[in-house]
């Protein structure tokens, strides 16, 4: 299988997309600039311009004119330059996108996919940082999606077109330069199913997006201390596959979510809300909860790295969940 | 005009203001719920520009929308069960009064969100532009609806782009109740069509005929690719806001002044000079009685929908 | 002490605020129309134009005037109409006020007061009935009240202008006609506190604005049971008052948290996320976790009613805890 | 104009430059972290137009904004430090470069969310209305921001309650890869104001004098109580948007052609012709210089902020 970047995976998967002629691309400096991540750098010159659209700076509008556009039978594939811009377009996603297809009675379906990207770590300051995929997580209505990997970025892009409802595709920008195999063949990876990418049986890490290369590092860590951790690619935050988490720690019954977004502004509580309920019996001890700082990001390097879980910050917190639990909750 | 299209027009006209005078009633009784927001006095800017449009254009309107749905092709049944709540309605019972959706007719939704349509006509505009379509899309909104941003957003990308749009703002005067003239720095709406370049024109939202005239030249335009058009038609609700509004904002006077310019008794003068015998529009009218009871009828004997419905109605499958 | 109306109760605390020249009052239509709920009713007579300043329909700069108005010391307390509308000002209360304090270095608090509107159960449609609050309690920055009663409407109210931060206060429409005791002089409510409403001693309650007043009817039909029900009224979303949850679930080793929003989309998860790192070993079982349907809220009245959590849901939940708990988790 | 007061425009300009130069050289040594957006070319938009200010006030800037920082008094090794995040930064190192904030000089911020400093102006002027000053906000955005919803909804507003705020647009013809024709239906930025009545005028941007007197004028019309104003500065940035731009889609040729209206050559040039002595000049620049570099000493011997100013300072106690 030929290998490729994060990027590539994502710029060929768009390409397989636009052999579908009602597919267009939509966003801000996707075509002349290439994107600013250089996602689809190029397109413009192979597509011409009314298939790669620049946009003004108007992201309620890029995506209310998706919304538009779906209605009438074409596929639009909207770009907003990173998720935190989203914002400007909150009311489209959540009021409109993500309703319109329950409140016509079943009539207008809304196969929008959202591209966008999520992430901190590059100094960006508090504006710039933050990952709200998990808000649009919470949303019934939409889906939203996440990749990890190069394979599964094109492959759940390639579901999500498939897919009638309106998908956030949320990219993680630290993540575009990461490499690996890719099928020649357009595979599908289906949306709502996580994906176990590492074995383990003493211990679950359940992440998504770049966190689950941390937490894979993380698990080479603890392999010193001879603790062995599977690790669950979530990959769709909506809905969750809460199959294969039951599944995991029904074998290894501890468990530890890890979130690159601040605590308690992704879906982690929610996944660790219904967990509790439906695997407490299976649990050893309470699911631990590693997230960023709840703090709007600081642009000082040092305070960023701090404010962002790494892998030592998990193997120690799974480490300490095989000495002393009891002392652990009860602290 | 042509005989049969004026009657046409007046009796959409009827059908309108009979259907919220029976919804009003039946909002009364507590058979439809959430917020009702009445047309009345508003009929001829629906009717008159939703004829110029071919039933494969597309339509969008906010929360005041029965009459574009009406207008559109929605059976009056199918309407008013919708208001019931019932399986039967245009959205099965799942949008109400305020979210009229019918994917045949192209009525594209009501919405309850101020200015939410308007981004959503411009993409509909969109998608006709990229299969290559004459189609057009018209997207109504009121007054209040020019102040959010979205307004703007959209009038800019639909100009930039030459997009085959109508944007209706139908001003009312009032936004709930604020008059216009303190909501907006400039108060003559069409006018903010400039700022993009865009052909905007001011109409008399009470003439039928004029509501068609301009709406017909801007469905040309578009349907010719020469792009949008913002048609301001200037008009007046007769009722408050909504059910709750006990309309403490503006004077019983200039409610009266609105009254002499009826689009519905106006037009039926017109027509009777034009020859149109009494009895003419009195069957009209009768004929409109009996289709918004048989509506009510329908409406009540419909079921609900079910809970399995709401469920499964959450994602397309 | 004088009885008043929650409306009423919040109508005096505005007066009191508006004893101080820097506070005016901002929003759509609550001055001539006298508030889209009657909140504001009169108070244009009594003040004049100059402090109820209706505004256009422009929810974003109505929050981005307040942010930018409270930064020369005034202090407008802004109002958007429903908590629906807040969606159109997502950007501007999350990547705006929430971040300020933290960006400037602490140099620019945002003492922005922004009241609004929440709650469903009035056949509104499913743009019309999201109890949002729970998107701006996950946000770092925001602090987030929802008074359950007229006494802590207008307390709250009080302490929110004391407070240097943005508040989102979010009164529930269904709450407006309830009555309570108000005392007569101004009373503070601290934010960040919660209060137990009822004492109980075999299971906890845990919820916030109307569905405090369900899970009081809850635990009237649980005493029929013989099951002594504690409920508790968070007050604020953010921060939570885990002290107070903590003290009630070590002596009740049972906890229910109820919601009225669909569920994943309040703070339930996040709640029950760190309730069960700190409190696992106190707990006799899991958290249960009561909230809306999690689906676009439908307009037909029965449906609204079923997707909306009632008391003798909620008893039904409570009373199967006492029963074979085993079972239950197991299921 | 007042010699003392050129030179110190003058001044200001090839403070902003020189600062920008070294800016880039310790981005490029891995010191300043995070996006970079320089001001190169557009000296004269900040240096004309918050002159006319006084220290009371405001300016509000987009993320583009060392200039408006450091003409608006924060001094330039708290701006260095900022951009080294370090604790002495104006934002004590919370902020970076996009947010340099110093609410002593009444620099209320930069703003990473494109047009997200327009309704805080508003806000700003609205402040001061209230309070019945005679103060002025300012706020500054690019040709890019004038098609989000927000700065529709700013400008209704200001114009409608005729607050005291003057936005300037400083037009660079892109906004990231985008040149304006291909984002706005009417590529003049300063005919949007007519849609809300507000007075507005185009402006030379790389003339600083010209720049002054426009919004000298704007800033007398809001202090007079006359209401806002929109300025449109015509202007370029010499460099890639941020740092990490390669700039493929302009042509050298059109960069070259700016060139000759280089707002600090060209001002010196007329400095000489009004018989300002070189080395008065050349004084300027190598005081300048000897400011630069103190700065980066400064920001480089300055300590991190902690973890616990990061805690602390999620919320006012
Ligand atoms: C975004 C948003 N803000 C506020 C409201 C509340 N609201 C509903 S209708 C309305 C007035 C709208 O007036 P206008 O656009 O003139 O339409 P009309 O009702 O007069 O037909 C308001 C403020 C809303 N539904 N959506
Ligand atoms: C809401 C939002 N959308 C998109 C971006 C990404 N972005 C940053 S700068 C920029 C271009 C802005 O151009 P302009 O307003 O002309 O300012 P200039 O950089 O030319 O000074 C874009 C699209 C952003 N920061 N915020
Ligand atoms: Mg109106
Ligand atoms: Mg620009």
């Amino acid at each position: 299988m030929p290998v490729m970047t994060y990027r590539e995976a994502i710029r060929q998967g768009l390409r397989e997309l636009l052999r579908d002629p009602a597919v267009f691309l939509m966003g801000e400096d996707i075509g002349a600039y290439g994107g600013a991540f250089a996602v689809t750098k190029g397109l413009l010159d192979e597509y011409g311009e009314d298939r790669i659209r620049d946009t003004p700076i108007s992201e309620a509008v890029i995506i209310g004119a998706g919304i538009g556009a779906v209605m009438t039978g074409v596929r639009p594939i909207v770009e907003i330059m990173t998720i935190n811009f989203t914002l400007l377009a909150f009311d489209v996603i959540v009021n409109h996108a993500a309703k319109i297809y329950a409140m016509s009675g079943g009539q207008i379906p809304i196969p929008l996919i959202m591209r966008t990207v999520t992430g901190s770590g590059n100094q960006l300051g508090a504006q710039h940082s933050q990952n709200i995929e998990g808000h649009y997580a919470m949303v019934p209505g939409l889906k939203v999606v996440a990749p990890a990997t190069p394979a599964d970025a094109q492959g759940l892009l390639l579901a999500a077109y498939d897919d009638r409802n309106p998908v956030l595709f949320a990219e993680h920008f630290a993540l575009y330069n990461t490499k690996g195999e890719v099928s020649e063949a357009p595979e599908r990876v289906p949306l709502g199913k996580g994906a176990v990418v590492r074995r383990g049986a003493d211990l679950t890490l359940i992440s998504y997006s770049r966190m689950v290369n941390v937490c894979l590092e993380a698990a080479e860590m603890l392999t010193q201390r001879r603790i062995d951790a599977e690790v669950i690619d979530l990959r769709t935050l909506r809905p969750v596959d809460y199959d294969l988490i039951l599944d995991s720690l029904n074998r290894t019954h501890r468990g530890i979510v890890v979130e690159e977004a601040a605590k308690g502004t992704s879906i982690g509580g929610s996944i660790i809300g219904e967990l509790q309920e439906i695997a407490f019996h299976t649990l050893d001890m309470p699911i631990r909860w590693i997230a960023g700082e709840p703090t709007p990001m600081p642009y000082n390097r040092q305070l960023e790295r701090m404010a962002i879980p790494n892998a030592t910050v998990i193997a120690d917190a799974a480490a300490q969940m095989f000495i002393s639990p009891k002392r652990r909750a009860a602290s | 005009m042509d005989r049969e299209f004026s009657l046409r027009l007046y009796r959409q006209m009827v059908l309108i203001r009979a259907f919220e005078d029976q919804a009003a009633e039946q909002y009364g009784r507590g058979r439809i719920g959430g917020f009702l927001h009445l047309y009345i006095g508003e009929e001829a800017c629906a009717v008159g520009a939703i004829n110029t449009l071919r039933k494969e254009d597309y339509v969008v309107a906010h929360y005041r929308d029965h009459g574009h749905a009406l207008v559109k092709g929605c059976s009056t049944r199918a309407v008013m069960a919708e208001l019931f709540g019932k399986a039967t309605g245009v959205s099965r019972g799942m949008g109400g009064s305020m979210h009229l959706f019918c994917a045949n007719n192209r009525m594209m939704g009501g919405y309850a969100i101020v200015g939410g349509g308007i981004p959503i006509g411009v993409g509909l505009a969109l998608g006709i532009q990229h299969q290559g379509l004459d189609q057009v899309a018209m997207t109504f909104f009121g007054d209040g609806a020019v102040n959010e941003g979205e307004f703007h957003e959209s009038l800019n990308l639909a100009a930039l782009w030459k997009l085959p749009v109508v944007f209706v703002c139908e001003n009312n005067l009032y936004a709930m109740g604020t008059p216009l003239a303190r909501s907006s720095a400039v108060p003559e709406i069409y006018k903010r069509a400039e700022a993009y370049a865009m052909p905007s024109q001011q109409v008399d939202g009470m003439d039928v005929e004029a509501m068609y005239r301009a709406c017909s030249e801007a469905v040309e335009r578009a349907r010719r690719g020469d792009g949008p058009t913002l048609v301001e038609a200037l008009t007046y609700r007769y009722k408050g806001h909504s059910m709750a509004d006990a309309v403490s904002y503006r004077t019983r006077e200039e409610e009266r002044a609105w009254h002499p310019r009826d689009p519905i008794a106006r037009y039926a003068q017109i027509l009777r000079e034009r020859g149109v015998a009494e009895e003419e529009l009195h069957r009209i009218d009768q004929g409109v009685a009996a289709e918004v009871e048989d509506a009510v009828r329908f409406a009540e004997d419909s079921p609900d929908p079910t809970f399995e419905d709401m469920v499964r109605l959450t994602y397309a499958a």
